[in-house]
């Protein structure tokens, strides 16, 4: 191949393209599809910087809404980065709240506290780390493969 | 040098990677703690154990049928006769060639069904073949649950009727010719003397026939199927011959291991049994259209080596299981390669 | 598409069709299955199986026979199942973006599997075979030991207690029916899941389409008669390379679409059985090696399926043994497949001995001594 | 029109394959719209010179070729056929290349479809365009009018008479654009007469479009009635290039056999051998290429009986099938019992033998050692070569008698090897054959076939050949029928020899009967007078 003639040389550009496509596509599937698992408590500050609400109606995007009451935690799985919360205390009189709010990208957890929310107290929104590692590893082990080979027709249609 | 060369291409790289690497894992097993005295001693026992089913598929490669993937249907023979010797009430000797006489009529019968087939549909034996040797397996899983076989030690014990996954041979003959004159050098080295003394027979009245008159024609079959024709052998007969022989030596064979392994399993378990013997016959130099004793008991030995070694030697070295990923990566590229080797004779 | 209609040809043409009609329509009414019930579970394993019986077809044409070597596009669609689940990535999300995930590695396992099978020209069924069985060795490997070693693998959740290699059964709940869900439409008493339906028909128009391309009627040439393809200036190897390619690319994403619909994953097995059960989808449906049909496809998937359904209640019914039934069942799925197998090859011979028979008996025979 | 510079011409060619000359200082030209017919016997080297022309890989692979290949007065050396191809070079070969379940158009645009490009173009490469079917079946339309004969455009190969896949695939040839020459190697061969007609006056309508058009066969009357010259190849040379006027068949088989005429009374006065060894009736044959319609002879006892004719007339035909190993049907006596046909089993029971014109693919087993190639037959058919064990309960093979015999045979034939235990394939090609020889003289046949005994061997070997197969008549007094392509060789060896032509035979003449006789029936002259020994 000494020189590209013009077709070959288009042909190439819109490979080129195409590829850049399916990365970018491979992005935004990522971006848009990620899920995370939203874990939404309501806890009053151990230090009494703010209190729990007393009882509230949550709800995430169009997701069902949950009541929350004093010291729960429920969780929502979202997909995406953008997400709008809506709190709505059911003390009367109280004033409900939406705000909108943007995971971090790469979490799968986040812990948002409504009370905090509701309180104006900063961060509201923080990575969870789970704690739970033994207690997944005890969960894990009954399910460890024995001999994943020795199995045959286990695989129905 | 060239003749080196030429010497190493012809046995093929695949082989010299898998010689150096059982070699290698004599070598290193003391290393890491492993007895090699016992080693040995489990290498014996697996291939006796496994060398007949090798041996079965020489008959066939050597008329040109190809590698008998249809296995199982001389397996299924085996087991119809050492199912009916138990139900029998055949114990010891009686019960071994009891089995032994008993599957030979069924392996003729199939034999001759199955090499029928094969006549009809030479240049695509071997995938035929395979799947023939599933149906038949499967077939017969539903047998196993309709014959009326009632012998308390093969049924299941709360239907009262239908055969066990896995049937004890222990007081019927289990270990019978492994036992037999069996060899106790130190704490833990055992030979198997009857076992092998048995494989050494058939393998011995295997290379007899081959230099017969007719097992003279069935390798020329093999070789040239028109040679053969030319020279007024009929070559549909050789490899009808060649598969009746494939298939009788299979049920034997699968008797041999049985008494070792001391269960008869069946169901499922016939199923893939064809594929390692096929890895180690060709592990031992056969290719798809040319396998001799040597190869049979060479192959047999390397593959057993490896299946016995890898788990104590690589697992104690990488501390890791790794040993089922390469029994699977050796038998089955062994016979990719030999499948994918350019055969110089024309079909 | 002969003139008259000859009943025994007919017979010899489609006598695996006709034993799995008569075996199913015995079974049928034994099972005591509701006809709703039935139904029902055909309209899910259509969209569950069709896909992946799809990718067969194009090998066919090229004259390779079976892709029994499709299990390697299985093992990249589980792969790139594998990274979405991973990433938590949700949805139909998930689905598509294990597919780009598992694309170039179906694309690089299928050029692979085309050298190899270029290799043993003739015995391109068993070589596939086996090389599913090795590349499942090499998938081992990949999964079982070097993800979460090598290849990073961030959710702790799916990974074996050691720390490294995917656990035995991996939840797909982040996809599961994603795709059948996502435009389920419901139609008397039964939910037919139409997302999947179009994808389905999308494939449908690209096969009936790539037909009629250059490549595609290179690839019938080549499966008629590759001599005569490669004077005529078709690169023969190539083409046929590029068919395995396409198939084990389908057989990815036919996996992807499977699997969601499974809801979990054997990680070690679950492309074992794949290929045995396309090819037996595809022969039941009256293909043969070297020619199958659009309608072949659904013809098959529905027999296999209707009797993959009712056949173990059939047996529990008939021997009060639920598992006859499911021996019987696949007994007669590897039947089917030897079966068709050799009345391909045995015909191939008879046809060829025709073609001779018109030289034959020359003058002398008709009494033509001049 | 002779006046401008010729279409094609070669000037000087010359080749050889290992020293061996096949062709010599050939040089003619073809100008346009002539029709050339290139006649000669097999291996006089037309089939050598069109690969010359086609840039055929074995030609470069052999060390090329000396001389100049002119195409419109410009030299031209073609790579590959398809360079060839392009330069408007068509050809037609005897058996056809065409996809049997594509229709007429499908095949004539096999490969140069008409295509309507579409966006998958741009990504995956031209491949991915659809086919224009109007377009391809307009295309595959013309070619058959400027043919000028019918063909149904949509009809599937497989089930077309043979004379339509023979027009398709000349239709093929000149679909293309640019087809200036065409060359036909016998392309009536499998034609019926009548098709036989159509398809010359097809080409007469080719020629006066303008296209040249170069004409291999080897039945004289349709080359003298079809073409404007005719250039006579013998022994890799021309020997005559001449205008067509005024030519008769008889000129031209004279000139194909040639040689000097004047060794008519050769060595070797007639025999007087006494009755009928083997005889033949009504037989046919269905051995592919070499099919045998209908032959009758008989072979005396001690007699060296040979059969001759050009290739793919049906000489081998006969042997292949007394022997059994094609179909075959009609009435074979030997010393008066009826051989059954169709059984290569009965055949060596009654005693006889064949030497196999497939050496590698019949003759040897390439893979096993020279003392099984040589016993195997004598062991299945008499079951010699086999040791009793155990009191007549088992027989194995004699290896030590095997041995003997390949040693002997390895001394008496002259056989280069290491040993009996060499393997057949490592042996040069006359050696080869030498094994072949000695595996039927092991089975000492009344009656032994040779079909092609000095093919593919070298000179010197040959000659050892013929000599052990004369001594072998000689001494033993046996029976020996042989085919062979190599007129000089039956001349030389034979008490009578058959020609065969187009399956039956066309006559049979004493070794000394002029040589244009023998060209006469190789072209299909019928010579009615049997000559008796």
């Amino acid at each position: 191949m000494s020189k590209l003639d013009p077709k070959a040389a288009r042909r190439w550009a819109i490979r080129a393209v195409l590829a850049a496509v399916y990365l970018a596509l491979a992005v935004i599937l990522f971006v848009t599809g990620k899920g995370h698992t939203i874990l939404v408590d309501n806890k009053a500050d151990p230090a009494g910087a703010y209190p729990a609400l007393k009882a509230a109606v949550v709800s995430i995007g169009r997701q069902k809404p949950m009541e929350f009451y004093p010291g729960d935690r429920d969780k929502f799985v979202v997909k995406g980065q953008r997400h709008r919360i809506r709190v709505k205390p059911l003390a009367p009189g109280a004033q409900e709240r939406e705000v909108e709010f943007r995971l971090p990208l790469g979490q799968d957890m986040t812990l948002l506290s409504i009370s905090k929310l509701m309180a104006g107290a900063e961060p509201w929104i923080e990575v969870f780390v789970a704690p739970t590692v033994q207690q997944m590893a005890a969960e894990r082990a009954a399910d460890d493969l024995a001999n994943p080979l020795e199995t045959f027709g286990n695989t129905g249609p | 040098m060239n003749r080196l060369k030429q010497a190493v291409t012809d046995f093929g790289w695949p082989r010299i990677i898998i010689f150096l690497f059982v070699v290698a894992l004599f070598i290193g097993a003391p290393f890491v703690k492993v007895r090699v005295d016992s080693s040995f001693t489990d290498v014996f026992n697996r291939f006796g154990q496994n060398a007949v089913l090798v041996l079965a598929l020489v008959p066939m490669v050597q008329a040109g049928c190809g590698l008998n993937f249809g296995l199982p249907v001389g397996i299924i023979a085996g087991l119809l006769g050492s199912t009916l010797a138990m139900e029998f009430g055949l114990v010891g000797w009686a019960g071994f060639l009891g089995a032994i006489g008993l599957s030979l009529p069924f392996a003729v019968a199939f034999g001759f069904a199955y090499g029928l087939l094969l006549n009809k549909v030479k240049g695509e034996e071997m995938t035929i073949a395979m799947y023939v040797g599933f149906s038949i397996v499967t077939f017969f899983a539903i047998l196993w649950l309709l014959l009326p076989y009632s012998s308390p030690n093969m049924v299941w014990g709360y239907a009262g009727k239908g055969l066990r996954t896995t049937i004890t041979l222990e007081g019927y003959w289990g270990l019978i010719l492994n036992d037999f004159l069996a060899l106790r050098i130190g704490e833990n080295f055992r030979f198997p003397t009857g076992m092998i003394l048995f494989v050494i027979l058939l393998t011995v009245l295997v290379g007899f026939f081959f230099r017969s008159k007719t097992g003279t024609a069935m390798t020329a079959v093999g070789s040239n199927p028109d040679f053969a024709r030319a020279g007024g052998v009929s070559a549909d007969r050789m490899r009808l011959t060649s598969v009746i022989l494939s298939t009788v030596i299979g049920a034997v064979g699968i008797l041999v291991y049985q008494q070792s392994f001391g269960f008869i399993q069946i169901y499922n378990a016939p199923l893939f049994m064809a594929f390692p013997a096929v890895a180690a016959l060709l592990i031992g130099g056969a290719s798809v259209n040319k396998a001799s004793m040597l190869n049979v008991i060479v192959g047999t030995f390397l593959f057993q080596s490896i299946l016995t070694m890898t788990p104590s030697v690589i697992n104690s070295i990488l501390q890791t299981d790794m040993s089922e990923v390469i029994r699977i990566l050796i038998s089955n590229g062994m016979i990719l390669y030999a499948l994918t080797r350019k055969t110089k004779v024309t079909k | 598409m002969s003139k008259t209609f000859d009943p025994r040809k007919f017979l010899a043409d489609n006598l695996v069709v006709v034993i799995f009609l008569v075996v199913t329509a015995f079974a049928v009414p034994v099972s005591g299955l509701s006809a709703q019930f039935i139904i029902q579970e055909l309209f899910t394993r259509i969209g569950r199986n069709a896909f992946l019986v799809f990718s067969l077809l194009l090998p066919i044409m090229a004259g390779m026979g079976i892709n029994f070597g499709m299990v390697l596009g299985a093992m990249a669609g589980e792969i790139g199942l594998i990274i979405a689940v991973d990433w938590g990535i949700l949805g139909v999300n998930g689905l598509a973006f294990a597919s780009l995930v598992g694309m170039p590695i179906a694309v690089f396992l299928g050029w692979i599997a085309g050298e190899v099978l270029n290799r043993a020209k003739g015995r391109e069924m068993v070589t596939g075979y086996i090389l599913g069985f090795f590349m499942d060795g090499v998938y081992q490997l990949v999964v079982l030991y070097m993800m979460g070693y090598i290849i990073p693998i961030r959710s702790p959740a799916i990974t074996l207690s050691r720390g490294y290699g995917i656990r035995n059964t991996l939840g797909l709940d982040s996809v599961r029916q994603s795709l059948d869900n996502l435009l389920a439409v419901r139609i008397g008493p039964y939910v037919l899941p139409l997302a999947t339906y179009m994808v389905i028909g999308l494939l449908c128009v690209f096969i009936i389409w790539f037909r009629r391309t250059k490549l595609g009627q290179d690839m019938r040439a080549i499966g008629q008669d590759q001599g005569v393809s490669h004077s005529a200036g078709i690169s023969v190897e190539r083409t046929r390379i590029i068919a395995i390619m396409i198939s084990t690319v389908l057989a990815m994403i036919g996996q992807i679409i499977f699997l969601q619909n499974m809801g979990n994953m054997a990680t070690y097995n679950a492309h074992k059985q794949t290929g045995f059960f396309a090819a037996a989808a595809l022969l039941v449906g009256g293909a043969s090696v070297s020619k199958a049909t659009i309608p072949n496809v659904f013809i098959g998937v529905v027999l296999l399926h209707l009797m993959y359904i009712v056949m173990p209640r059939a047996g529990a019914q008939l021997f009060g043994e639920a598992q006859i039934g499911e021996f019987f069942r696949d007994a007669l799925s590897y039947a089917a497949i030897a079966m068709a197998l050799v009345i391909y090859a045995w015909r191939k011979r008879a046809n060829a001995e025709r073609a001779r028979a018109g030289l034959r008996g020359g003058e002398a025979a008709a009494g033509g001594v001049k | 029109m002779s006046n401008e510079s010729p279409l094609l011409s070669f000037e000087g060619i010359t080749k050889d394959f290992y020293g061996t000359v096949v062709l010599k200082d050939v040089s003619f030209t073809l100008g346009r719209g002539r029709i050339l017919g290139l006649v000669g016997e097999n291996g006089a080297g037309k089939t050598t010179l069109m690969s010359v022309l086609f840039g055929m890989p074995v030609i470069s692979e052999t060390g090329g070729f000396s001389g100049t290949v002119k195409l419109d007065g410009q030299a031209v050396s073609f790579r590959t056929p398809f360079d060839a191809l392009d330069a408007g070079i068509g050809m037609v070969h005897q058996e056809f290349s065409l996809i049997p379940g594509f229709t007429t158009t499908e095949n004539i645009v096999l490969n140069r479809e008409s295509v309507k490009p579409n966006p998958a173009v741009e990504v995956f490469g031209e491949r991915m365009s659809v086919l224009d079917r109007p377009k391809m079946r307009a295309r595959a339309e013309s070619a058959i009018g400027r043919l000028g004969v019918k063909l149904d455009p949509d009809m599937l190969v497989s089930e077309m008479p043979v004379g339509h896949k023979q027009f398709t695939e000349i239709a093929r040839e000149i679909n293309r654009d640019n087809v200036r020459l065409l060359v036909l190697d016998e392309p009536t061969a499998v034609l019926t007469e009548s098709e036989a007609e159509v398809l010359l006056a097809a080409l007469r309508n080719l020629a006066a479009q303008g296209i040249s058009i170069i004409f291999i066969s080897h039945r004289l009357h349709e080359v003298l009635s079809v073409c404007d010259r005719i250039v006579t190849l013998r022994d890799g040379r021309v020997v005559k290039d001449t205008d067509a006027a005024g030519v008769t068949v008889a000129d031209v088989a004279s000139w194909m056999v040639g040689r000097d005429v004047d060794d008519a009374g050769r060595k070797g006065a007639a025999r007087d051998l006494p009755g009928a060894a083997l005889e033949v009736e009504n037989l046919w044959v269905d051995m592919p290429g070499e099919t045998v319609r209908n032959v009758s002879f008989s072979v005396r006892e001690g007699e060296i009986f040979g059969i001759g004719g050009l290739a793919g007339q049906g000489k081998l035909g006969i042997p292949n099938g007394i022997m059994g190993l094609y179909p075959a049907g009609g009435t074979v006596r030997l010393h008066g019992q009826a051989v059954t046909l169709d059984a290569p089993r009965a055949a060596l029971d009654a005693g006889m033998a064949f030497v196999s014109e497939d050496r590698r693919g019949v003759g040897l087993l390439l893979d096993e050692s020279l003392d099984w190639n040589i016993a195997f037959t004598a062991m299945q058919i008499k079951g010699e070569y086999l040791k009793t064990y155990l009191g007549g309960l088992v027989r194995l093979r004699d290896e030590k008698a095997m041995k003997a015999l390949t040693e002997e045979y390895v001394k008496l034939l002259d056989i280069k090897c290491t040993g009996p235990k060499q393997k057949a394939k490592e042996l040069s090609g006359g050696n080869q054959q030498k094994i072949c020889l000695a595996k039927a003289f092991a089975l000492r046949p009344s009656v032994l076939f040779v079909s092609e005994p000095t093919r593919g061997i070298d000179v010197g070997a040959k000659a050892l050949v013929l000599d052990n197969l004369r001594h072998y008549n000689r001494d033993f007094g046996t029976t020996i029928v042989m085919a062979s392509s190599e007129l000089e060789e039956l001349r030389s060896i034979c008490d009578r020899v058959a020609i065969v032509d187009e399956g039956r035979i066309a006559g049979i003449l004493p070794p000394g009967a002029p040589l244009s006789e023998f060209g006469l029936l190789m072209a299909g002259q019928k010579v009615s007078e049997e000559v008796q020994p």
